[in-house]
């Protein structure tokens, strides 16, 4: 196939992933979104096949099998629960592949300075994206420990690797050859300073950093794009960094942080909340049975206790057994509830809630008042009101859903415990508040038997 | 001049980019991090280039490697998304059944 | 090759410009309109190669012609439009007074 | 400048194209967004007067000053109220701009055939463009009967142009000779084309007319740039070609008529409306100022009579009268009052109305019952009942905003007239409605002066 044709289909896979993005707009159209995606991927790796550099098939096929194999494995086998997990090893996956493509670009003959550059950049965001996505799975799986790594000399010694990296990008450029020592000291260096930036982020955080990553290997796609003159590869890239800075933006803007205060600061350091301490009132599942069933509205809100205890299946069967009973049942959804943007859509979607029962923050907050009751399902952050009232704590001015408004609250959780920020909860001692604990799943169970009953 | 081309599909890119990300609404975040993961797997494409060009055997296993982690990107991106976005369903029957 | 490049500024400029004006108000469509015909004035970029290439006689009257249409469109739409945005105010100071 | 210098500036102007028309998203922002366009074209314009193609300013200096007083005279002294007219003659200069820059790219050198196909078409939409705004602008200024031209072998005739200019167009791109005959036909036949297009169709429908014709002069400017190899053109003319396709769009489904009923039909040749009678009830300036004085909440619904009163100021004034007096007012928009989209709110905004009283059709009507008086000022269509009742009307399916469930109608126009699709407006006969004749601006300037006195 001539370069002229094979770049009209690419307009073709580009206008494909254009259109894919745009049904991903509703959840009506989501699947078939993602369908179009796919549809313009595999166009695009066809005619790369026809094109006439291509020489010999026996690698590709074998290599192609091996990645769709792991590929499809993986996407079948992981649980709803780990979906972050999967995210961070996809986003490394990629990274890598972007440092591969970039190091192999070197081999071509005819490479500009302006390519050398593009193809250096290639590498070094694809190693950084790589190695530091694997520190994020590490933490989010919590292979290794998951709480922010800080020593003395951190910003001194990351300094220090960034004026290492540039002058051996720069040494590089000026004599490009395959076998260059700069070369290898810059994917060192890359892989280095990718673990480096990621260690210090506490492992509630790794959303954010994972997002920001997914941002990245976009732009290390389109590099590779410019290295190697390809259309495609450029706008697939822009895509994908747009769709990880404005994900990432929205994480950090729902946590009322800043970008750099995720990367730079261990959390909470600064301030501490004013102790709260009271009364609670623990209640037992009869005691919830009783309220619930005379309860003319419920809405339940959702946390990472509930991913915790899968208790998905058994919310979705009490929701239905609630209206079953003539109550109106919805489901409130905190931004930032759990450890990815729409985690906690996701996990009710599978348990088959259907998506219009889903309320935001934003729509149930102003008729909060005129709930009965509010069933706050392992969530913590996301409905304290401290973030609303206290000035001194460290998430004041997060928004938050105000489930303290509703007529009656309950909580279920294992402990006292605090959520991911660390922060007292002043929700536990509300008038109307009553607890409920033990294990979510557990705790619904017992509810869902007396209602059976 | 074909990078200031290449540049100027870059600059319509991320404007579109931005356009068309902002609209997708927060519960299908999740699904949208990872199809924007299966795609940026079109390295694959830049991979195949370097697998299969016949170079230098060093430069032909990396290209190979770069297609083994590419491909597991794109399978694995858009069928865990496919899974993902299967679940998500609208409401079947209206709720019945008033307050007693 | 540069026919395939600019095609695919065509593509994603076409999308773009859907997602860019479907976000403009109605409030605002008439301020679009002459914007939009302002913009479609950049025919003045190709008529001046041809008004200034010391082309054959007729060829740089049809270029010199064409300078003049398009900078009306330019100036005049621009213009227009500033005169209409500039009248779109907000509610200074908020109503006051209550029903006796 | 190099060429590729060039092109990095191109890069730079469509940028500001594209950020311009972002914050044309809102009025707060919109003034600074035409400003940055603006800027875009100064620098588009500027970096290629320094290209290495051109040798001599003169002509060049003497036909941008020529175009620039033009423009500029014409944009400083239009009346708000003559915008249609105006932007159907900028859309026209547009078209013969391409056309023209098309018609000059047959003497460059090296042409391809493919560059000819693309010159071929900047000169036949170029050529369309112009002559169709010219005759839409006259029937708009009422230069030319305004009423659809209709005769007996239209269709064939349209046809046989159609056929001709197919035929020319290939003839010409076989042998393209800067002094072919076939581009002198391609070039007579696109012009009557366009008039012959224009011709049949109504005079209140030349908005829609002119909104295709925007686009077109958009695509006029995509065919240019691939004729001269120019990526600057092509961004921008897909940015208008979008713009004009999204706006007819708006004003078809605004109406509840298809593209083609508008292009192709006469208007209300099918159907007729079942005829209305009843008792009419006229009012006088002073009984309308009780009532007004005495309501609490008050809406104005302008229609084209406003603009053809010229009433927009007094409007204006009686409203703040209103506010003053503790009326809640606000300015009820239908998306095709007036002639042309959006064209109430330039009115409404010149005569200072802060644009965050005015009000949208489908945010006006869910609470339209809870309104005292609704003042309709010279619209007939946009609140005609009929449109919602009578399914034998010509204008039904198209929404309207529902004055008739206001506690009170006025209806401010001079006579019993037909607005301009001719149809009878059972709203005049209402139980509630009171009609305030006479001109507009009269009616409301006596009320005032009951007002004041
Ligand atoms: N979603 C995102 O994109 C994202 C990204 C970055 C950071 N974050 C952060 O993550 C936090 C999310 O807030 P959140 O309210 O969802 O979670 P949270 O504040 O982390 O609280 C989770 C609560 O669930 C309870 N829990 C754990 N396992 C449980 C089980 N098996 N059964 C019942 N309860 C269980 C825990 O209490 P016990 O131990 O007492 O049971 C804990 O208090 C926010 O601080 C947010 O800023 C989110
Ligand atoms: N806006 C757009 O984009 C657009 C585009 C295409 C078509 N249209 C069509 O245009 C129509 C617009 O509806 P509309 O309700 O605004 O206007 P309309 O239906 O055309 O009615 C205008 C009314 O204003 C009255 N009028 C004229 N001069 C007046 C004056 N000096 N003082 C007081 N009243 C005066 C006329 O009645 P008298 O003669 O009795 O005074 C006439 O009934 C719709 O049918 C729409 O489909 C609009």
């Amino acid at each position: 196939m001539s370069l002229e044709l094979i770049n009209v289909w690419y307009i073709v896979a580009a206008a494909l992933f254009i259109f894919g993005l745009k049904q991903l707009g509703s959840p009506a159209t989501a699947v078939r979104g993602n369908l179009l995606s796919a549809v313009g991927m595999l166009i695009a790796i066809v005619v790369t096949l026809f094109s006439q550099g291509i020489m010999t098939y026996t690698w590709i096929m074998i290599s192609m099998g091996v990645g769709a194999a792991i590929g499809w494995l993986a996407a079948q086998r992981v649980a709803m629960t780990s979906m972050p997990e999967m995210v961070a090893l996809f986003n490394g996956s990629g990274g890598l592949a972007s440092l591969l493509v970039g190091w192999a670009a070197l081999y071509n003959v005819g490479n500009t300075s302006f390519t050398d550059i593009t193809i250096l950049l290639s590498i070094l965001i694809g190693g950084v994206t790589f190695s530091g996505s694997i520190i994020a799975w590490a933490k989010l799986s919590e292979i290794m420990p998951s709480a922010a790594i800080v020593f003395g000399a951190q910003r001194i010694v990351n300094a220090a690797i960034l004026v290492a990296l540039i002058a051996c990008g720069v040494l590089f450029c000026m004599d490009p050859a395959v076998d260059s020592p700069f070369l290898y000291a810059v994917i060192v260096l890359g892989l280095v300073f990718g673990v480096m930036v990621v260690i210090p982020i506490g492992g509630a955080d790794m959303p954010v950093v994972i997002s920001l990553l997914n941002s990245y290997s976009g732009l290390a796609a389109c590099a590779a794009g410019f290295a190697i003159h390809n259309n495609i590869l450029i706008v697939a890239g822009s895509l994908v960094g747009a769709a990880g800075i404005i994900l990432t933006n929205i994480m950090c803007k729902a946590m009322n942080r800043s970008l750099g205060n995720v990367l730079f600061s261990g959390f909470g350091a600064i301030k501490t909340a004013t102790k709260v301490e009271g009364e609670v009132k623990p209640i037992t599942a009869n005691d919830a049975f009783l309220i619930l069933e005379a309860a003319s509205s419920v809405t339940f809100v959702p946390g990472y206790g509930m991913a915790v205890a899968q208790a998905q299946h058994v919310v979705r069967e009490l929701g239905e057994l609630l209206e079953r009973n003539g109550a109106e049942v919805s489901y409130a959804i905190h931004p930032v509830a759990g450890r990815m943007p729409g985690h906690m859509n996701v996990l009710l979607a599978e348990a088959n809630v259907p998506y219009d029962q889903l309320v935001e923050m934003d729509d149930i907050n102003p008729r909060i008042n005129n709930i009965d009751v509010a069933v706050v399902i392992g969530a913590n952050d996301v409905v304290n009101p401290a973030a609303r009232e206290d000035e001194n704590s460290p998430i004041y001015g997060m928004p938050i859903i105000n489930v303290d408004h509703a007529r009656t609250v309950f909580v279920l959780k294992r402990s006292m415990a605090s959520g991911f920020s660390g922060v007292d909860n002043p929700l536990f001692f509300g008038e109307n508040t009553r607890m409920l604990f033990g294990d979510a799943k557990q705790s619904i169970s017992s509810v869902i038997a007396e209602f059976k009953r | 001049m074909e990078a200031v081309f290449l540049a100027f599909v870059l600059m319509l890119s991320i404007f579109l980019g931005f356009e068309l990300i902002s609209k997708v609404p927060a519960t299908l975040h999740t699904p949208l991090m990872s199809g924007a993961n299966a795609i940026s797997g079109i390295t694959v494409v830049g991979a195949l280039g370097s697998a299969g060009a016949g170079l230098d055997g060093f430069a032909t296993a990396l290209g190979a490697l770069a297609v083994v982690f590419a491909t597991i990107n794109v399978v694995g991106g858009y069928v865990v998304t496919d899974r993902m976005l299967s679940m998500f369903k609208k409401k079947v029957a209206p709720a019945t059944g008033a307050k007693r």
